[in-house]
């Protein structure tokens, strides 16, 4: 059941995301590569956070008949958690407390701290050198890209969440996730409006 | 959540926690629980920003040349810069260093000083040439602008929304305000910060801080670093793409 | 389709319908009223049946252990999700339709202008259907002088609509149709009478004091007597508009009288140079100067015995139209 | 007893949180959460009393079509500013606030095992921001009323002469506490369950809590932005939303139906928690499809966000985006009708027994399903042209937010009373006071369903004298709840002050929260409990 209501959830959101580009006629290519996407994130969470796999191992291994897809499953799981560097943040979430004494937190090294003010730096210069030719529409892109590539490094660096926990990564994009929602179903109901016409 | 040093120079988490870890883990986690919220309610101002903006995108244009470029960036480098100074308090602190700690924290007040001042300068000009929001607007010669702006523009570019000029000369001064508002509201997010820095100083001062509790500092580093991240987004939108 | 459905006559609370969409409307209204009921009987009654069987008998009853079922939970997911789908895909067809301008509708082409708080019609022949008298506190909302608009019967007719000051909504519950008026853009209404009679037009939008008292009428004639409609009332070539009664006519008839009658706000009738009291403050004669600081801002003196309702004109009236509009109040005696 | 290893029992019933400290200042200065909770009672009850009260005289205002209302006193400006009172206080003092303040903080932490939410002194706070914009709302009644209706659609809002700059920054001040309790309790479900309590452990009411805390985090925020646009628009003229200035007055309202759809998904989710547990004890049976009801609870968060446009069919949007609303809109159903089946099959093969919170329960299952069905039909844009802004709305939404929420509410109150204070509520006039309510409410609102049909609008002063003989009912069916209402207040007084003594778990219970004494002590636990068991395991 939990993975009927899950991955319905997950269609609705599918939709309810995507008709209003299609609406728009926008390029099929992003459409796949964001649908590609978000079923990948979600897979990604399926299998490791859920941990899917180690539960369907661990529910058919004492089931009596071992099926011939345990030990490559079994094989998968391990390589996972070699990845996922295991003993450390999300299993903090899924085990309440009681688990969440782990070490010191980690520092950077104010080398780290210097290359990225230099980098935000450059960023200022290069928008607004790039301001001063004009681009046309290009103009408002490659500002937006230069300025989210900065957010980026502040985010990273400066507020520590690349050595942070998934959960407060996920807590924060679902801010912007959601401010993509109100754009999106904004523009879908101000650009799609019919003009009236008035014939005296 | 009240945190007592102990004589020996150790600390308490409180009662209901299991660890100072458990402690700054789940503070940490409100903390971004709140930027969520910030994030969104700025937001909303982007939203409505971009939506107008590409409706009536001269008034935007012709707005954005009124606006000082040279003092923006000076802003954009001073709240950078104190976006890194305020790092380095965090770091100086973990390190057990609260000397340099103060250090880097001052520094972070002066840098939101220093925004403010300019800040100041900014809008002074704007209010003594009369390029305030709509009831108080008295520039003739910015609306006059937009609408040279827009009749030199080529036909096939004048979408209805932009074929009455009369009309985009009294809607104008939407530009203005756009611009104080956001402007204005993250100002507010500077003043606002700027004080909590203090308020941390002050403790790190009072050596209530140290590499095994820096929590509250932690948590004003990032609500600092939100008030940059908006402005960086802030600059180009309002000073260079319009 | 709409035949069986009519037989259980489940359409009873419907008002009358006045073109063949509302048929359409009370069709799909029959069938959700149905399956709303068998939904309900279902959930309802269920419960009752189990609150009945499965009554508490001793203090410790044993109770079966049954922590779900996927097949029935799938199955109350599933159907509730396709019956969804249908009525979602039936409202659409009927949405489209009734939104789906036909060409020949701009032939009858009515300007629907709201205020607070009237509707103001105007025909392309330049026929203006202005409120005939103010609301006054007598007339019951049965019998005032309403709003008319006169369509022809059969023909689909056009409505572009806007607003004065704020967002009103054009609404024919004869006619199962419904639009917002907003201030700042045209929005767009059709309908294709095909009963003669009147119908009544209500105000949907929360627009301020006199809310409720925004009625108006459509009334349906047959093709011939429209035009002879529109020819009687067509005004007369040349006939010079007067700026101010325009101005008049647009944003002020609904609350101020012309004759004496009290509306929302005092009447005009005798009113420039006359003295005035207010709720606060000393009295003073209406000169010009007090007639332009009480529209531009009429909160700062309020006439005693009525309520501070007026909007602000300020930065809505040009300098000319202020000044012809004061011109106006002057020549009303 | 079965779900909690360690002997949680205390001897020292003497020692509760009640009794733990003494005097006024000890509760002003409070951060216990149960001590919050209770002040947020207290308050949260008074405005109810107040917006009743509202709710009564505009009924009263309505019970003759024209302009001879039962007093002089009432004109059509007054009746707006009842009309815009009622809303106002109902929505952002009362529902949006009630459930979640009061017994989520009371009931959250103890179901988790915690000794207090995350961060008390926030939760402290929240509670005197929360008073602090009540006060602001409620200031405008001394200067210059309101007028707008609670949605304050611009451009009413800014043209009426009435204080709307207060009024918006009372909202705004409320919508603050309620970012900061949502906060509060997110970080409190992640980081304090007690050992052994999972996420798949947590009662079902938390996970209502939950879902309703990240719309609030999510959806609130945007709110706040908009007030404040009104404000600005007054004072400054920006023009965001002023067509004057060049503003688009639908963007407000997308802006504004952002937070406020999912809003009243902060209303209901909460009651649907609390029916939960209700139905569950009270059929003395598990949870028929935990995880369903639990994942429902997200999916009905999720997708709120993605069907505000439903508010806005007729209001100028384009049809493409009121059709991409209305499909959407769909989708919600199906969470809810998974939640309304898995409640009816949990009462299946159990030992039901009605006593006053079940009848609340039971009478929420039967509003909800009308409230739910009726939602249907308007979510479908080809009715909803025709009742949008007509009384099957007004009907529509009462049929959820009190026959759902208020009925929840209620039967909350009664069931965890005993929890509250260690002493019984009377039963007797528990019932006769459900009675009332739930007569009442269906001869209140039922008739407005027809009202509705027949093409009454809403907010309406004066209407068609053919409204009449219904309206009038409806007028007698609000006498019968305000009756049914008060007679649950005197349960109330009457359990704090002559209810007999209740034993930790009067109503056989399996979640975490009756396995401590009643009243709890000041720590919830005198051990911290291991859960080792899911939390309705009725065997």
């Amino acid at each position: 059941m939990e993975l009927v209501v899950q991955y319905s959830l997950y269609i609705i959101s599918m939709v309810c995301i995507f008709v209003p580009f299609f609406g728009f006629g926008m390029a099929p290519p992003t459409v796949i590569t964001a649908a590609v996407g978000v079923f990948a994130g979600n897979a990604y969470s399926l299998i490791v956070q859920q941990g899917i796999i180690k539960n369907f191992i661990k529910d058919n291994k004492d089931g009596g008949k071992s099926s011939p897809l345990i030990p490559v499953l079994e094989e998968a799981q391990k390589a996972i958690d070699a990845i996922e560097n295991p003993g450390l943040a999300m299993k903090n979430d899924h085990h309440g407390e009681g688990h969440n004494e782990h070490g010191e937190h980690h520092i950077i090294p104010i080398s780290v701290y210097v290359g990225v003010l230099l980098i935000l730096l450059l960023g200022t210069v290069i928008t607004v050198a790039v301001a001063q030719v004009d681009f046309g529409a290009m103009n408002t892109v490659i500002a937006m890209l230069v300025a989210t590539i900065k957010a980026g490094f502040v985010l990273a660096f400066f507020m520590h969440l690349k050595y942070d926990n998934l959960l407060n990564r996920v807590i924060f994009g679902s801010g912007f996730f959601f401010l993509m929602l109100l754009i999106a179903f904004s523009a879908a109901d101000i650009f799609t409006r019919a003009s009236v016409v008035k014939s005296f | 959540m009240s945190i007592v040093k102990t004589e020996d120079g150790h600390f308490h988490h409180a009662h209901h926690f299991n660890s100072l870890n458990h402690q700054y883990d789940s503070a940490k986690q409100g903390v971004w629980l709140f930027m969520v919220t910030e994030i969104l309610m700025f937001g909303g101002l982007f939203v409505a920003y971009l939506i107008y903006k590409s409706i009536y995108a001269p008034i935007f244009h012709v707005g954005s040349s009124y606006l000082d470029v040279k003092m923006g960036s000076i802003n954009t480098i001073v709240l950078i810069s104190s976006s890194f100074t305020m790092a380095l308090g965090i770091y100086y602190n973990q390190k057990n260093k609260p000397k340099q700690a103060i250090i880097a924290l001052v520094l972070t007040i002066l840098c939101a000083l220093t925004f403010m001042v300019i800040k100041y300068f900014e809008y002074s000009h704007k209010i003594h040439l009369g390029l305030v929001p709509g009831k108080y607007f008295s520039n003739p010669e910015f609306q006059q602008k937009v609408a040279d702006f827009v009749n030199a523009m080529p036909i096939e570019n004048i979408t209805p929304a932009l074929s009455d000029v009369e009309h985009l000369k009294k809607i104008a001064p939407l530009y203005f305000g756009f611009y104080f508002v956001m402007t204005g509201l993250h100002g507010f997010h500077v003043i606002i910060g700027a004080c909590l820095i203090a308020w941390v100083t002050i403790k790190t001062a009072n050596n209530q801080f140290g590499a095994e509790y820096y929590t509250p500092v932690e948590g004003v580093g990032l609500f600092w670093h939100i008030v940059d991240l908006i402005w960086i987004y802030l600059f180009p939108l309002l000073y260079l793409v319009g | 389709m709409n035949n069986w459905l009519s037989l259980i006559s489940a359409n009873a609370f419907m008002p009358i319908q006045g073109t063949e969409i509302a048929e359409k409307v009370d069709g799909f209204y029959s069938f959700l009223l149905i399956s709303s009921l068998i939904s309900s009987i279902i959930l309802i009654g269920g419960m009752t049946a189990f609150i009945i069987k499965y009554k508490r008998q001793s203090a410790n009853d044993k109770t079966a252990y049954i922590t779900h079922n996927t097949l029935a939970e799938f199955t109350w997911s599933f159907i509730p999700f396709v019956i969804m789908m249908v009525i979602f895909y039936w409202g659409k067809v009927i949405f489209n339709e009734l939104r789906s301008m036909p060409e020949s509708a701009s032939s009858e082409e009515i300007h629907v202008v709201g205020v607070q708080w009237a509707w103001n019609f105007k025909y392309k022949n330049g026929i203006k259907q202005y409120t005939k008298e103010g609301i006054s506190k007598d007339n019951k909302l049965g019998n005032v002088e309403k709003q008319v608009m006169v369509v022809p019967l059969n023909k689909p007719v056009k409505l572009v609509m806007t607003s004065n000051d704020v967002i009103h909504s054009f609404y024919i519950p004869g006619f199962r149709n419904k639009q917002d008026v907003i201030p700042g853009r045209y929005t767009s209404l059709w309908f294709k009478a095909d009963k003669l009679g009147e119908y009544q037009v209500f105000c949907t939008e929360y627009c301020g004091l006199s809310h409720s008292q925004m009625p108006a009428t459509i009334r349906v004639l047959p093709e011939a007597d429209y035009k002879a409609w529109l020819d009687t009332n067509k005004p007369a070539e040349g006939a010079v508009s007067d700026a101010g009664k325009e101005l008049y006519e647009n944003k002020c008839r609904s609350c101020h009288s012309l004759d004496g009658t009290r509306v929302v706000g005092p009447t005009w009738k005798g009113l420039f140079g006359a003295k005035r009291e207010f709720e606060s403050g000393p009295a003073v004669d209406a000169d010009e100067n007090y007639l332009r600081e009480s529209i531009l801002n009429p909160n700062a003196k309020v006439v005693k015995g009525y309520p501070a309702a007026m909007p602000p004109y300020a930065g809505q009236l040009s300098d000319d139209e202020l000044s012809q509009l004061i011109d106006y109040i002057k020549s009303v005696k | 007893m079965s779900n909690v290893t360690h002997a949680t029992h205390t001897a020292t019933e003497n020692d509760n949180y009640l009794n733990h400290e003494k005097g006024i200042w000890s509760w002003l200065s409070t951060v216990d959460h149960k001590r919050i909770a209770i002040m947020y009672m207290v308050s949260i009850l008074t405005f109810f009393l107040i917006g009743g009260i509202f709710a009564l005289l505009v009924r009263g205002a309505l019970f003759n079509s024209g302009e001879n209302k039962f007093w002089s006193y009432i004109t059509p400006d007054v009746y707006n500013q009842f009309m815009s009172y009622h809303g106002i206080i109902m929505v952002f003092m009362v529902i949006v606030p009630g459930i979640p303040a009061i017994f989520g903080n009371f009931l959250l932490p103890v179901m988790l095992g915690a000794k207090d939410v995350a961060f008390p002194r926030l939760n402290l706070a929240s509670y005197y921001i929360y008073l602090l914009g009540a006060a602001i709302a409620a200031s405008t009644l001394f200067l210059g009323k309101i007028d707008t209706g609670w949605t304050f659609y611009t451009p009413y809002s800014i043209k009426t002469s009435t204080s709307v700059v207060l009024a918006v920054l009372g909202a705004f001040t409320m919508g603050m506490a309620s970012i900061l309790t949502g906060l509060n309790f997110i970080v409190t479900t992640h980081k304090l369950r007690a050992p052994g309590q999972t996420m798949n452990k947590i009662p079902l009411f938390v996970w209502a809590i939950y879902a309703t805390s990240i719309i609030q985090i999510l959806a609130t925020p945007v709110l706040g932005i908009t007030l404040l646009l009104i404000g600005a628009e007054r004072t400054l003229g920006v023009g965001i939303f002023d067509p004057n200035l060049g503003g688009d007055p639908v963007l407000f309202q997308h802006f504004f139906w952002f937070y406020s759809h999912p809003a009243v998904y902060i209303m209901i989710l909460p009651a649907m928690g609390i029916v939960s547990e209700l139905i569950s004890t009270f059929s003395r049976k598990t949870i028929f499809g935990y995880t369903a009801i639990a994942y429902s609870s997200l999916a009905i968060a999720a997708v709120s966000f993605l069907v505000w446009g439903h508010h806005m069919f007729v209001s100028g949007q384009s049809e493409f985006a009121g059709i991409l609303f209305s499909v959407i809109t769909m989708l919600v159903g199906v969470p809810t009708a998974i939640k309304l089946f898995n409640w009816i099959s949990t009462m299946y093969r159990g030992s039901v027994r009605l006593d006053t919170p079940m009848l609340y329960a039971i009478g929420f299952l039967f509003l909800f399903t009308i409230g739910g069905l009726t939602g249907v039909w308007l979510a479908s844009t080809g009715m909803d042209v025709h009742f949008h802004d007509t009384y099957f709305v007004v009907a529509h939404f009462h049929y959820v937010m009190v026959g759902g929420v208020l009925m929840a509410f209620t039967g909350g109150i009664f069931f965890w009373f005993p929890k509250f204070f260690g002493k019984m509520a009377s039963d007797t006039l528990g019932r006769i006071s459900w009675v009332f309510v739930f007569t009442g409410f269906n001869v209140t609102f039922f008739p407005q369903f027809i009202l509705g049909a027949m093409g009454m609008p809403r907010r309406y002063f004066e209407y068609h004298p053919a409204y009449e003989p219904l309206n009038q009912i409806s007028t007698v069916g609000s006498w019968l709840i305000g009756f049914g209402f008060l007679v649950a207040l005197v349960a109330i007084i009457h359990g704090l002050l002559a209810g007999e003594k209740a034993g930790a778990n009067p109503w056989g219970s399996k979640t975490l929260e009756w396995q401590t004494s009643s009243p709890p002590p000041h720590d919830n636990f005198p051990i911290t409990p291991t859960v080792t068991a899911g939390p309705y395991e009725y065997r």
